[in-house]
């Protein structure tokens, strides 16, 4: 077999940070390759250097042996690269047909607004997104638009294909459809690189899997060939056990509870109630309602019918501050919109909830601050260069770990995560589960929204939510399956 | 996957998001016909078009260089400048100009040349040199309007070739050019930013430059271009308006880009780049015309006529903003 | 000017302001119906056109499509309403221009004082006051406009012709007291020795170039050596309560009152379809020939701690 | 995982991104001090402060103002409109009062009033209607304006009270107060954001509203609180500027707001929300003054000063674009 795509000692740097230090990948013709590694171990530097958006300081990079084309000819690296990136590049203000075809909308002269949606109904059809063609980009939720950007990167054609972490917003049918297509394009022949924090993945459908850390390769093996807990060592550079979820009794306390909850054309009727020292999941295949309760939970909406309360105290609806005061810490579904400040330090992002404790009369200590992020820093293990980074400079999952950061600096008693552990790494993503747990553990309890089924095995009981409502209260101890079959209403 | 709700509504409240203006219209055409008899005459509403059809170049020019999300204050000024400078080239010096006397058909492409490149220049320091937009043109505004006063010497030219008059005072099927110049750049933009590539790539740009990048459209390419289509706009209204008003004092253009970002900006236009049509943006002209026009027609006291001006555009914005459903920025 | 024909008709008279941010231009338009009461003018509602020229032919456009049969007019860009006045003259619509004389398109009549004149006026003050030695500031207002390069160029040439021995710095201050003031500081700090300021224009010159000369310690009786010349432009009541206390010299009266007198008296004759002839009015002032008409140039006397309770002045019958 | 260079120097390349200016500055020094003589000595750099002070006040607003992600044409029309309303109320009618003769000891806290009232007007239809700031703003600024003109009919009011002459022409400590209050108030601003809870809000409102709101900021409360302070500083300016010139005229502060933005963007506060400081504003009116400063020393022609002006502006621009080397917005 040809090496169909190549990147050799690769130097990438941004200021002080060295986000590529001689890197190099080699993925062979037809195959699909897995690239994995920690967050900020420099895949997306690599994704950005392979398709021709930035150019390495130093290293080449050949497309079948060939060296690739100059920087300015976009058209050449199309046509021999598609890529859904991990940031978002969809338009908000432009429709789903003109995002599928931006800036190939016609073949020449006038742009046939009619054919253009055909034409991007029948793409969305082929990849069974079911989205309209005709809606604006910027009103769908986060896994449309990551549907979106899914069925535009395969619709190229290209023969090679990057995907950046692609899943880490979908849940399990969706993932599912994306792995039946890509085992399709395989079989046709299309080299794909596939990055992922799930392993599991990995497993599933590459054939070869290449190792980064630290900025550097670490190893590039057949899959067959890497047991799960060796690729874990050679990600994190030491031996990693599997997390352990902790068993424990919760209290009597009610920390937060909803009650008669409805919001129109989200949810409806519903009821909840966490106690101190118990965690519980929200689970619902998508458009089950389940982010939309969580964020009126934490006052992020304003419900149309019901109360909220938190640790006593009934919380005016939609007021995020007055929950907050009444002890409340959460994780925002979407990190970019309402996560973090991208242009502020990491500190001072981390620190926005408890300000008021930073110093007196409204003065904020930079020294306590600087402390206090620190200590963020070291428990959720976030790679930067310090307090005073801007988010913006930070890796994807590290810009994660910012905004858990966030969520847990006034030691919640009540904690709402909405996918808490998109787009975070194996290690990191113990980390978080353990943050939450220790919370719980300290008397908070929490709430847990999660596409993700290992993420939801914490949980003392997971709610199943479907179409607006909470089917079924599932308590611990279920199989995949089981959860599953409720979640897709096949079971009642 | 998800449920969605019924599209049809939505795309239609889409088209019609670019019209929310046209209730605005429809009022002051019924106040202004109640308020004075002369304003409903075919005479009148032509003097209002003519009146703002160099204007509303400008206006067409912002708009686009606002969706591509860029800024340019400089326009202002070149409505002045460009006129002047070719008419300086090829008058002789009695008549104020440099002596160099080149021939006076030449001066009408001379002009758009000067536009052309004020555009362009503006587009090499804005993008690359990667400075702010709002100041690169807010100090060439100030610039290139010096680049009038300085070879004028603060006197208006009134001797010019007839070539510059033409356009601007000349009737066309019995309506003034300028109206047919501007409704056809008009239908022009409106067609090229809704059906042409290179049109919608503007969108791109203001919408997600790094998107529009990664997409293969030459973002830096489509910002000159659309500076320097700006530029040489900016210069065709000063055309025009020197063929209406019969001389080329030292204010031409001056004071009119707060009035062009504001139709700009009710016509729908955002400031944020990447939102808003051409047609939006004509609507915001005609507001303003109208207005203009009606608080003429019935005289309101010099002194007043600002408060009652801005308070109609405040309403208009509300209008506005209530019929389209959608915060502004 | 005599009057040598009569005849029918009659009509009304449309009249645009050009700007309401002065207190010269204020004056004006608030003697505009008064005047027009006392001649029986049929005057239109006035439109303002606010220092533009562009909204100047937008608003002569409406007057005209509203029924005027004569405009009074002030353009304060007298290029860039030649094409108007075309129009104006194809319509058989008469114009009288106030205040400034357009260079291109026919006119009934202008009526103003010599902007010329004010500055020859002060420079000649100024001159004798300082001994024919010495440096002096003038206070420009905005060069683009046609009575601010009159009086500017004016001064700067009496003085070069007459008084060669004075040094003259000529501060271009847009109109704006702000920058009048900052200007003025500066150069005085520069200079210490600056014996004369010309102000273009009261309204805005007065009260920043009080404030700067007391900051320095500069107001002072004439009798003092530290005294600093002034002479101002406008003849507003301010000035003359100045001239009176001795903080300022002098300034020259730019007669408001009857600039809108003379404006609507033309008007209404060339309603009525009289006309003019160069010579002496019965107004004490003189009508000229112009290559484009006529204008009648009406008198701007210097006003100085001689004349200033003079009760003619239209200064001093305003409060 | 990245492999990380010492991070010292980022931290302290951070702390001088504010001070881009200040090469600038040196060499606007030098430069003036080789072209006059005068130009260095302590009464000129004095009257430089003093002249910028007003102006300065309105540019600490601004900056606030853009930092929080909103904008405020209107600040120029309350340095006028405030004092002058306030005095209106005050003095009788033959000053052109309106004859309600409050007592004249009340005029500064009135214009401060009217300063707030116009802010919290701005902000309530900022805010609560969700429109454009900059374009009810710029409707604002053509109001505001027109409450001066309105009332005093165009006049320039000459008797003012003492009161509100005394801050802008006292001397305190042999220095104007103006340049004391400014300072004072620059002192405050560039604490306040630097280490206050609720300054360090105003850049997270500015960088991500949502962000912001997620993280329980109380947004509307804070930017309400903004626009008050903005048109409180903006009437704060109009008192100074009184008293510097002893009149209000129906110009004062018209046409400011230009080199207001131009001061706080080239002193590197970002028209796109969330950037910027206070003491970089502080170094951009710095800059603006002296340039001023130099042009009137050497006498440059009126005509031609507008082109060198505006090219020293795009000077600065590029020098502190170089020295701070990052794209700006
Ligand atoms: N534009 C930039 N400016 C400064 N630093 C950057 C920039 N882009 C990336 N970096 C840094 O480069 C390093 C590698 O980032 P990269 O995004 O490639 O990581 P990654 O492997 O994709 O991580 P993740 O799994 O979290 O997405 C990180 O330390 C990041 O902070
Ligand atoms: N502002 C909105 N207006 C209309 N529909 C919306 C709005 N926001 C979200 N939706 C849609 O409502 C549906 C329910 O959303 P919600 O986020 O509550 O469910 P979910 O179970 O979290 O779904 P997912 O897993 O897809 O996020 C989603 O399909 C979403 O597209
Ligand atoms: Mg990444
Ligand atoms: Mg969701």
């Amino acid at each position: 077999m040809n090496v169909h795509v190549e990147a050799r000692d690769v130097v990438k740097r941004f200021g002080p940070t060295t986000a590529l230090a001689g890197a190099r990948i080699a993925i062979e013709e037809g195959e699909t390759h897995a690239l994995v590694g920690r967050n900020g171990a420099g895949k997306s530097t690599l994704v950005s250097i392979l398709t021709g958006l930035q150019r390495p300081d130093e290293g080449e990079v050949l497309f079948s042996g060939q060296p690739a084309p100059a920087l300015a000819d976009r058209d050449a690296w199309r046509r021999r690269v598609a890529c859904v990136y991990q940031k978002s590049t969809i338009i908000p203000a432009l429709t789903v047909a003109e995002n599928l075809f931006l800036n190939r909308q016609s073949d020449k002269g006038l742009i046939n607004w009619r054919a253009l949606a055909g034409r991007a109904r029948e793409v969305l059809d082929t990849y069974e997104v079911d989205v309209d063609a005709q809606a604006l980009a910027g009103d769908l939720s986060v896994e449309q638009r990551q549907l979106v950007e899914i069925a535009r990167a395969l619709s190229f054609g290209a023969r090679f294909i990057i995907l950046d972490e692609p899943t880490a917003r979908l849940d399990g049918p969706a993932i599912e459809r994306l792995f039946t297509r890509m085992r399709s394009l395989r079989e046709q022949g299309v080299t794909v690189m596939y990055i992922s924090h799930h392993l599991d993945e990995v497993y599933e459908i590459c054939q070869s899997v290449t190792v980064f850390r630290d900025a550097r390769h670490v190893t590039t093996r057949p899959v067959a060939d890497l047991p799960h807990d060796e690729l874990v060592a050679a990600m994190t550079g030491e031996a990693t056990a599997v997390y352990e979820a902790r068993s424990r009794t919760p209290g009597e306390t009610v920390v937060l509870s909803g009650e008669n909850l409805g919001l129109a054309g989200r949810y409806s009727g519903i009821d909840i109630s966490v106690r101190s020292g118990e965690v519980v999941g929200l689970a619902g295949s998508a458009s089950s309602g389940k982010v939309g309760l969580a964020e009126t939970l934490v006052g992020l909406r304003r419900a149309d019918t019901g109360t909220v309360t938190i640790n006593g105290t009934k919380v005016r609806p939609g007021d995020v501050p007055a929950a907050m005061k009444a002890g409340l810490g959460f994780v925002p579904e979407d990190r970019h919109h309402e996560g973090f400040v991208p242009l502020l330090s990491v500190g001072e992002n981390a620190t926005f909830p408890i300000a008021r404790k930073l110093g007196r009369y409204g003065l904020i200590s930079p020294s306590r601050r600087r402390d206090t992020a620190e200590r963020m820093i070291g428990s959720l293990d976030i790679k930067t260069e310090g307090p005073d980074q801007p988010v913006a400079d930070l890796s994807g999952g590290n810009a994660q770990k910012v905004v858990f950061a966030r969520a847990l600096v006034d030691d919640p008693t009540v904690l709402v995560v909405i996918n808490p552990t998109a787009g975070v790494d194996v290690k990191a993503k113990q980390a978080l589960l353990g943050a939450v747990e220790d919370a719980v553990e300290r008397g908070a309890g929490a709430v847990l929204v999660s596409d993700e089924l290992d993420d939801l095995r914490i949980c003392d009981r997971v709610l199943v939510m479907f179409h607006g409502r909470v089917v079924k209260d599932v308590p611990r101890g279920w199989t995949d399956h089981e959860l599953v079959a409720v979640m897709e209403g096949m079971e009642e | 996957m998800t449920t969605l709700t019924a599209p049809a509504p939505r795309v239609r409240l889409a088209r019609f998001r670019d019209l929310t203006l046209v209730p605005v219209i429809v009022i002051l055409l019924v106040v202004g016909a109640v308020l004075d008899p002369t304003f409903l005459t075919a005479g009148n509403l032509t003097n209002v078009l003519q009146q703002q059809a160099a204007i509303s170049l400008l206006v067409l020019a912002e708009a686009m260089i606002l969706i591509a999300g860029k800024f340019d204050l400089s326009l202002e000024s070149t409505v002045g400048t460009a006129p002047a400078i070719a008419v300086m080239l090829v008058v002789p010096v009695a008549a104020g100009g440099f002596g160099i006397g080149l021939p006076g058909a030449l001066v009408i492409p001379l002009a758009l040349l000067i536009g052309a490149a004020i555009g362009a220049f503006n587009g090499f320091l804005i993008i690359r040199f990667q400075l702010s937009a709002f100041i690169v043109t807010l100090a060439m505004l100030i610039i290139v309007h010096g680049f009038l006063q300085g070879p004028s010497e603060g006197k208006t030219l009134f001797q010019l070739p007839d070539s510059i008059l033409y356009l601007g005072s000349a009737l066309w099927l019995g309506l003034p050019a300028a109206i047919w110049i501007a409704g056809a750049l008009f239908a022009a933009g409106i067609f090229g930013l809704g059906y042409l590539r290179l049109g919608r790539s503007l969108y791109a740009i203001g919408g997600n430059v790094d998107a529009a990048r990664a997409a293969g459209i030459r973002v830096d390419r489509v910002l000159y271009g659309v500076f320097i289509l700006g530029g040489t706009l900016a210069a065709l209204a000063g055309i025009l308006e020197t063929g209406r008003l019969g001389a080329i004092g030292n204010n031409q253009g001056v004071g009119w880009i707060f009035m062009v970002f504001a139709a700009a900006v009710i016509g729908g236009v955002s400031m944020d780049g990447g939102k808003g049509t051409i047609l939006g943006a004509l609507t915001g002209v005609l507001v303003i015309g109208l207005v203009q026009n009606i608080l003429t027609l019935i005289g309101v006291s010099g002194f007043w006529q600002p408060v009652i001006y801005g308070a109609i555009i405040l309403i208009a914005l509300m209008i506005s903003r209530i019929a389209g459903g959608k915060a502004q920025d | 000017g005599t009057t040598t024909e009569a005849g029918g008709g009659g009509g009304k008279v449309g009249i645009d302001h050009p700007r309401a941010d002065s207190d010269f231009w204020n004056s004006y338009i608030k003697y505009v119906p008064q005047m027009a009461g006392e001649l029986k003018v049929d005057l239109m509602p006035a439109t303002n056109s606010q220092n533009d020229v562009a909204k100047l032919v937008n608003n002569v456009q409406a007057l005209i499509g509203q029924g005027a049969k004569v405009i009074v007019m002030a353009p304060q860009d007298t290029g860039a309403i030649a094409n108007t006045l075309q129009q104006l003259e194809n319509k058989k619509i008469p114009v009288v221009t106030v205040d400034t004389r357009p260079d291109k398109g026919n006119v009934f009549m202008v009526v103003r004082a010599d902007n010329r004149a004010y500055g020859t006026k002060a420079c000649e003050f100024l001159g004798e006051k300082l001994g024919g030695k010495g440096k002096v500031v003038q206070l420009q207002g905005a060069l683009s406009s046609i009575n601010g390069r009159d009086r500017s160029e004016a001064f700067l040439e009496c003085m070069k012709s007459k008084f060669p021995g004075i040094t003259v710095f000529s501060e271009p201050t847009e109109w704006e007291g702000s920058k009048a003031a900052s200007m003025l500081q500066t150069r005085l700090e520069q200079n210490p020795d600056i014996k004369g300021i010309y102000m273009h224009a009261g309204g805005v010159h007065l009260a920043p170039t009080l404030q700067v000369l007391k900051q320095k310690g500069l107001l002072v009786p004439p009798s003092d050596p530290k005294h600093v010349f002034v002479i101002s432009n406008d003849g507003i009541p301010q000035e003359f309560e100045s001239i009176r206390k001795g903080d300022i010299d002098a300034t020259v009266s730019q007669p408001a009152d009857l600039y809108a007198k003379y404006a609507l008296f033309y008007a209404k004759a060339a309603a009525d379809g009289k006309t003019f002839k160069p010579g002496p009015t019965d107004h004490g002032s003189t009508i000229i020939q112009l290559p484009n008409g006529l204008e009648d140039q009406l008198p701007a006397p210097l006003v100085t701690k001689e004349n200033v309770d003079d009760q003619a002045l239209w200064g001093n019958q305003v409060k």
